[in-house]
């Protein structure tokens, strides 16, 4: 194991902020995707709903 | 005469009867590497280091500029719908329309380099290599914009655009170009970059302008 | 002989027209009538060969038009959009738009087409100082310099006045009477003599 | 033009259905990896002696270099068959692809500053190869902004492919011409991807991570193409039922 205890963990050696910085971002990032991709996804299928109701009296 | 001395004629005596059009991309060319001194300063040692990559920075948007120009006219007037009908290969044409791009737009600019060059105290020996730097690079830079300005013909915001596709892919002459000028003064001699860029333009004269003549076809169907 | 078999056209996600056929042999006049924005143009481009058809296939003496390298000298096509250049004259603009279709045509040929089509005496005007009519005039001389056996023109009459429509007219019998073939949509209604006229109506 | 309409081979109704049913399980094998490759990478790779622990970012930064580049590829692979074969869907695919890829370069270019930064002493560092990357993503912009501009798909499809294929083709021009510029001028010395001693751990980390970026990659752009072919095919039958069963 190489940590002792959580503080040193979240310390890195002195390089937490650099370390957690890119994954955090990183992982914030890959998140943020999702959840633009599941909005879309919504939006699309209320428009095409609503484009479906229109054209089916 | 053959079709392809027609398009040339023709372009010749259309970029003759708008000198205007020559001249603006000429003048864009000045003002760009006219700014540069005033932006970071008159000191003689800097601007000598910064020069080769400025003239070829300024180069570089002067020749993207001027992309608008290749096909958007004959786009417009239906003249380019009748370039594709004709019987003789779309590349072909593209490679003499660029060709003539280059010698109304890009030309100048090469000739006027050395004289800018003057303003960021580069010496005699530099100026040649700039010179004959701009004279392979540049024609690289009108084949692959080519494709570029086919590409976005009549899009809107199509002029931004062109500038994202192309500049990119204009990185290697840029780096070839400046580093040319940049190897000279530093004693290394410049001919593995010229001969870099030759092959560049090689490779530039064989593939864009069949891409160029595709995606042409892309745009007007 | 130019054969359409069953083509079809989208736009976007539009539907502009299926299955549309024909044949025509020489001396055949096809009228194509219908609204703006029906798909006249569009139907006319895709038989030039500039649009791709979703499904179906052209074809010009039984090749597919894509494979035929004869298509191209056959063909002439005049589109809605003049291919002039305003800073040319009336002569020169005649004859770059020949010689970018393969064929040279004389200075006095030119001279001699323009001088017919009316625009005696402005020929050597640049194009800009001319009227719509006259730039137009500019654009159709090539039809009568032309050798091509197939004609495809996109409102050819727009912009023309009456002695102008006689005279296309009057062309346009003495190309179907010499065996040529003949595609255009007009607005107006125009009698044209031909062996055997063919007509397609796009609704909508 | 007489092409074999591969698409109806790969219609993008059935492909719409498949999809749907393949993303769980690249999803779940995804965040399985990242968790496995997660703690490899912080607690059974020892210690860098060089880097200390700032050398753990390569975990993410080097799989995220790996993923941009190869989905450039994969992208334009797409682009072109779809340009070739005039098949839809794998236009649709590249379509798909392009975000994903742009995403996981710019992921590789901040925590390639985020490593520069106590190492060079510097965010950001005119090395060739974080250079490259920021090229690469220029490319990546262009292709997705040409694509944005152009409002009719089939003449979007193949422009962009075009623009792909010539970018494709550029890639190695490119990274080759940055590299030559780069040892003129003289780099940086220390190379975030060249761990000075790479033990198997480390290597073994990083492998996984990749891995579980690749079936992010997957899931992700089954999830976004299915977007697409609802948004193309959003007038045929087949949508119509479909919305009618959701319902």
């Amino acid at each position: 194991m190489n940590w002792e205890n959580v503080s040193q963990f979240l310390h890195m050696g002195g390089y937490g902020f650099y370390v957690w910085g890119s994954f955090g971002l990183s992982f914030a990032l890959l998140a943020l995707e999702l959840l633009l991709l599941s909005v879309r996804r919504r939006t699309l299928l209320k428009r095409l709903g609503q484009i479906q109701r229109l054209n089916t009296p | 005469m053959t079709i392809v001395m027609w398009v040339l004629k023709r372009d010749l005596l259309l970029a003759m009867r708008r000198k205007s059009d020559v001249l603006t991309t000429l003048f864009f060319f000045v003002i760009m590497v006219s700014l540069f001194p005033l932006g970071v300063g008159p000191e003689p040692q800097l601007l000598k280091a910064m020069g080769p990559g400025v003239l070829w920075v300024a180069a570089l948007l002067a020749s993207m500029l001027s992309l608008g120009r290749l096909f958007a006219a004959d786009h417009g007037d239906g003249t380019l719908e009748q370039m594709l009908l004709c019987p003789e290969s779309l590349a072909l044409i593209v490679l003499a329309k660029t060709a003539v791009h280059w010698i109304a737009s890009e030309l100048p600019l090469v000739l006027m380099a050395p004289l800018l060059g003057l303003q960021f105290g580069l010496s005699g020996d530099a100026l040649w290599v700039l010179a004959l730097s701009l004279l392979l690079g540049t024609p690289v830079l009108s084949l692959v914009g080519a494709i570029g300005a086919s590409l976005t013909l009549g899009l809107r915001g199509g002029g931004v655009l062109v500038s994202l596709l192309v500049l990119p892919l204009y990185i290697p002459v840029l780096i070839f170009g400046a580093g040319a000028v940049d190897a000279n003064a530093s004693g290394l001699g410049a001919g593995g970059h010229l001969s870099l860029l030759g092959a560049l333009l090689v490779l530039a004269l064989l593939a864009t302008p069949k891409a160029a003549a595709a995606a042409l076809r892309i745009s007007l169907e | 002989m130019l054969e359409a078999v069953s083509l079809e056209c989208m736009r976007g996600d539009r539907r502009l027209f299926a299955d549309v056929g024909f044949s025509l042999a020489p001396g055949e006049l096809l009228h194509v009538r219908g609204r703006n924005g029906s798909g006249k143009s569009s139907l006319l481009r895709m038989l030039c060969g500039l649009v791709l058809p979703e499904s179906g296939e052209i074809k010009w003496n039984g090749l597919n038009i894509r494979r035929s390298d004869e298509y191209k000298h056959s063909l002439t096509y005049l589109g809605h959009l003049n291919g002039i250049k305003e800073e040319l004259s009336g002569v020169e603009n005649l004859r770059i738009n020949c010689g970018l279709a393969g064929s040279d045509v004389g200075e006095s040929a030119a001279l001699d087409a323009l001088a017919r089509i009316g625009l005696a005496g402005r020929e050597h005007l640049p194009v800009k100082v001319l009227s719509q009519g006259q730039r137009r005039r500019v654009m159709l001389a090539r039809l009568l310099v032309a050798s091509t056996p197939l004609w495809i023109l996109d409102e050819p009459l727009a912009a023309l006045d009456t002695d102008a429509i006689g005279l296309m007219r009057s062309l346009f019998e003495f190309h179907l009477e010499n065996g040529g073939m003949l595609i255009l949509t007009t607005h107006q209604e125009l009698d044209i003599a031909a062996k055997t006229t063919h007509e397609i109506r796009f609704s909508s | 033009m007489s092409t074999i309409n591969w698409y109806k081979y790969a219609s993008p109704a059935s492909f719409y259905g498949l999809a749907g049913k393949m993303i769980p399980g690249f999803a779940a094998l995804s965040g399985i990896l990242f968790i496995v490759g997660l703690y490899i990478g912080f607690f059974v790779a020892p210690t860098d002696a060089q880097q200390g622990e700032a050398y753990r970012i390569i975990f993410i930064h080097v799989p995220a270099a790996w993923m941009s580049m190869f989905i450039y590829v994969i992208m334009a692979i797409y682009a072109g068959i779809g340009l070739a074969f005039n098949t839809r869907l794998s236009s649709m695919m590249a379509q798909a692809l392009a975000p994903t890829g742009a995403l996981f370069c710019s992921i590789a270019l901040f925590t390639g500053a985020f490593w520069g930064k106590p190492m060079w002493g510097a965010w950001w560092v005119w090395d060739a190869r974080l250079t490259s990357q920021l090229i690469l993503f220029f490319l990546y912009i262009g292709f997705i902004s040409l694509q944005a501009a152009i409002d009719d798909p089939k003449r979007s499809d193949r422009a962009g492919a075009l623009i792909a294929l010539v970018g494709v083709v550029n890639v190695p021009i490119i990274y080759f011409s940055v590299k030559w510029w780069n040892t003129l001028h003289q780099g940086a010395s220390i190379n975030l991807t060249r761990a000075p001693s790479m033990a198997h751990t480390m290597l073994a980390g990083m492998l996984i991570m990749a891995l579980a970026c690749w079936m992010y990659a997957i899931a992700v752009t089954l999830y976004r193409v299915r977007l697409v072919i609802l948004e193309r095919e959003r007038h045929s039958t087949w949508v119509a039922q479909l919305l009618k069963d959701m319902k």
